[in-house]
């Protein structure tokens, strides 16, 4: 074997050892749970932190919000379809905050409420004009479909 | 050219690194006290409220650190181009790559191991949670081995111009994103009591892919720029 | 085998891509502006509202298009500059240099409407989340090309350097895609899929596929005007140049000779 | 015509999002060929420099 050769069959074996280590070390962290947000489930569960900041993130249950009249202050349920979680927000909420919308809130436990300092909204990937969206809920509501409104 | 004379290039070229460093170590001592000064802003900008300042203190090592890595970066080649030996590294028969990952070893050495071992120490001017400290510093350790082989490939490219800090740090912190947001998320979870063993996992693949392949990267770059 | 390696050898050469680029960049523009303008009807007029998001969701017929061509230029350009570094073909650097600026324009682009379209809708005009952050080191890692291919005064080495850094920063776009597939966060997920049904209604994906058309027309058209100019840079001493030059000079060059006293 | 407009109260960001595609795609188009008469004049000054033409000159 020519030297150059031999360099460039070490430098492949090389890469191919790297990337074999790599891919187990990877196979090995996405077996990990990497938690981005804590549904209301995970929460009752005791998973989240206590005392501490995180995400929680679920649905807005229907006819559960509750706007005060002389602040900011709103509270509502956020439910993952198993568990609910009443959460305690002051401020503006965004356009697409509706009951059954999915959203994102950021904030901590405060005994059994969920005080959040920010709610985000969700929406989801699907498109399509507001007779045709009335039109699909009018078809699950004639079969009993379990509404999937999560995003 | 024997495997043998390959290694003692190596060898030399590593004994070589390391005494141009301790003829000049005061200023080896330059990333430390910048880290350290940097660390000591934050409580005058902040307040001092330790609630605050623990929230914030591993993310603001770890910026500290990399900042402080990335000013060290341009010392990588800078003296060896303008003295020539660049070239001659460059035109020596042994693997350009594996003389490349020697210096680059040592600059590790003599640059970020100061600063992982002072990291504890500038987390505890922070506030660190204790529970944090030593996972920061092992994320510190398989971070900072990254940032030096990624770094390296972009001073490689940089290496034959004048006025390149600005330009470098343009080229080298979008690269940076991603082990800043593993390394800091590994020490954010770890304070929340969250499992805080995948990113350290993301962190060790990325690390033995860019032991064998920035080396190469930053011989090939190297090469582009001093054509 | 050997006529298709002679097509590509007379293709690569300078003079006739000058040529063939000069001829092929009107079309890409007009066709452009003829698409863009069919698909902004049907996007801004024929297209119904959104059943959740009224009439905001209309920023999609030019975010969508525009992330696309911010991915599909990174692409573009880490792939001619890997054929410029392997083959050292000297159109590849030049192509590849080309598309940076295009494609920090539309990364630019979607950046500015994605952030006009969260704040009505997700209510804040910035999110640290994963596929929004991966944009902007996209677009981070564009301005590091074009920094770098412009801070070195040789233009082929400046090229291969720059083509270097594009290959270098290319691991970044697969993240940037699948990021959102990775980490469930605030963006949605992708409305259009390749395989499988679009979660769209016909009456809005075809103003957005024509938007597609027209952004990567646009693209190529810009890519190409560059690439002219580019080649004149790179190839300034050759005969051909000098041919252009010269025929430049002799058309109007009234506005030529006021442009250099004003340099 | 002022509904559409309007965009059910959205106008500022669907309109504003517009606008600014549009102007970034203006100066991307307008930016070569700026360019490129500079690279002309650039190159057409350093051919007259190296083999002066007396009937080329203006």
């Amino acid at each position: 074997m020519t030297p150059t050769r031999k360099r460039r069959l070490i430098v492949v074996s090389l890469v191919l050892v790297a990337v074999a280590i790599a891919a187990g070390l990877t196979a090995l962290a996405l077996q990990q749970n990497m938690t981005y947000l804590y549904s209301p489930s995970e929460v009752d569960a005791g998973h989240a932190p206590e005392g501490a900041r995180f995400r929680l993130g679920g649905v807005v249950l229907e006819d559960s919000i509750a706007r005060s009249t002389d602040s900011l202050k709103v509270d509502f349920v956020v439910t993952d379809r198993f568990h609910q979680m009443p959460v305690e927000y002051t401020g503006i909420l965004p356009d697409l905050f509706r009951e059954g919308q999915s959203i994102v809130a950021t904030g901590a436990m405060q005994g059994d409420r969920f005080v959040a300092t920010e709610v985000l909204a969700k929406h989801d990937e699907t498109y399509m004009p507001k007779e045709v969206a009335d039109a699909i809920d009018k078809a699950k509501d004639a079969h009993r479909v379990p509404g999937d409104t999560g995003g | 050219m024997t495997a043998a004379s390959t290694w003692s290039a190596c060898a030399a070229l590593v004994r070589r690194d390391l005494i141009l460093v301790w003829r000049r170590r005061g200023d080896a001592l330059n990333p430390v006290l910048f880290a350290l000064m940097v660390i000591a802003l934050f409580p005058l900008a902040l307040g001092p409220e330790p609630e605050v300042l623990r929230r914030i203190a591993a993310g603001v090592v770890f910026v500290a650190l990399l900042i402080a890595g990335l000013l060290a970066l341009d010392t990588l080649f800078r003296s060896d181009y303008e003295d020539g030996s660049l070239e001659q590294l460059v035109l020596s028969p042994h693997p350009l790559s594996l003389l490349l990952a020697c210096k680059i070893g040592v600059h590790w050495l003599t640059t970020a191991l100061p600063l992982i071992i002072v990291a504890p120490l500038l987390g505890e001017l922070l506030h660190l949670p204790a529970e944090v400290r030593w996972v920061l510093v092992g994320a510190l350790l398989l971070a900072t081995p990254l940032l030096s082989l990624i770094g390296a490939v972009c001073v490689a490219l940089t290496v034959g111009m004048h006025r390149s800090g600005m330009l470098l740090a343009l080229l080298v912190l979008p690269l940076y994103v991603p082990i800043l947001i593993f390394g800091a998320g590994a020490c954010n979870a770890a304070a929340l009591a969250l499992p805080h063993a995948a990113p350290l996992l993301w962190l060790a693949a990325a690390l033995v892919v860019a032991l064998v392949v920035a080396p190469l990267a930053c011989a090939a770059a190297l090469r582009i720029s001093l054509s | 085998m050997n006529i298709l390696t002679l097509w590509f050898h007379k293709l690569g050469s300078p003079p006739t891509f000058y040529r063939i680029a000069g001829w092929l960049m009107p079309w890409c523009y007009g066709l452009a502006l003829v698409t863009g303008v069919a698909g902004l009807y049907g996007g801004l007029v024929q297209a119904p509202a959104d059943y959740q998001q009224g009439d905001a969701y209309r920023i999609i017929f030019i975010h969508v298009p525009s992330a696309w061509m911010g991915l599909f230029g990174y692409f573009f350009m880490a792939a001619n500059a890997f054929v410029a570094l392997v083959w050292r073909i000297k159109l590849s650097e030049v192509l590849a240099m080309a598309s940076a600026p295009a494609g920090a324009s539309f990364t630019f682009i979607t950046l500015v409407t994605g952030s006009l379209w969260g704040k009505p809708m997700w209510g804040t005009w910035w999110t640290w989340d994963a596929r929004l952050t991966s944009e902007l080191v996209l677009l981070f890692l564009y301005l590091g090309v074009i920094g770098l291919y412009h801070a070195i005064e040789d233009r082929r080495q400046a090229a291969r350097a720059a083509g270097f850094l594009a290959l270098v920063g290319v691991v970044n776009v697969p993240i940037v895609h699948f990021s959102v597939n990775w980490w469930n966060t605030l963006h949605q997920g992708s409305t259009v899929r390749l395989f499988g049904p679009s979660s769209i209604v016909p009456s809005m994906l075809w103003p957005l596929l024509l938007m597609a058309i027209a952004t990567h027309l646009w693209f190529f058209g810009t890519v190409l005007a560059r690439t002219r100019t580019g080649l004149l840079e790179v190839d300034g001493g050759k005969d051909w140049v000098r041919r252009i030059v010269l025929a430049d000079d002799a058309g109007p060059s009234a506005p030529a000779a006021s442009e250099r006293s004003h340099v | 015509m002022s509904d559409f407009l309007a965009m059910g109260g959205y106008g500022g960001y669907v309109w504003g999002s517009y606008a600014v595609f549009f102007i970034v795609l203006a100066i991307d188009a307008l930016a070569p060929r700026a360019q490129r008469r500079r690279v002309l004049s650039e190159l057409r000054g350093r051919l007259l420099r190296r083999r002066p033409r007396p009937t080329q000159v203006p």
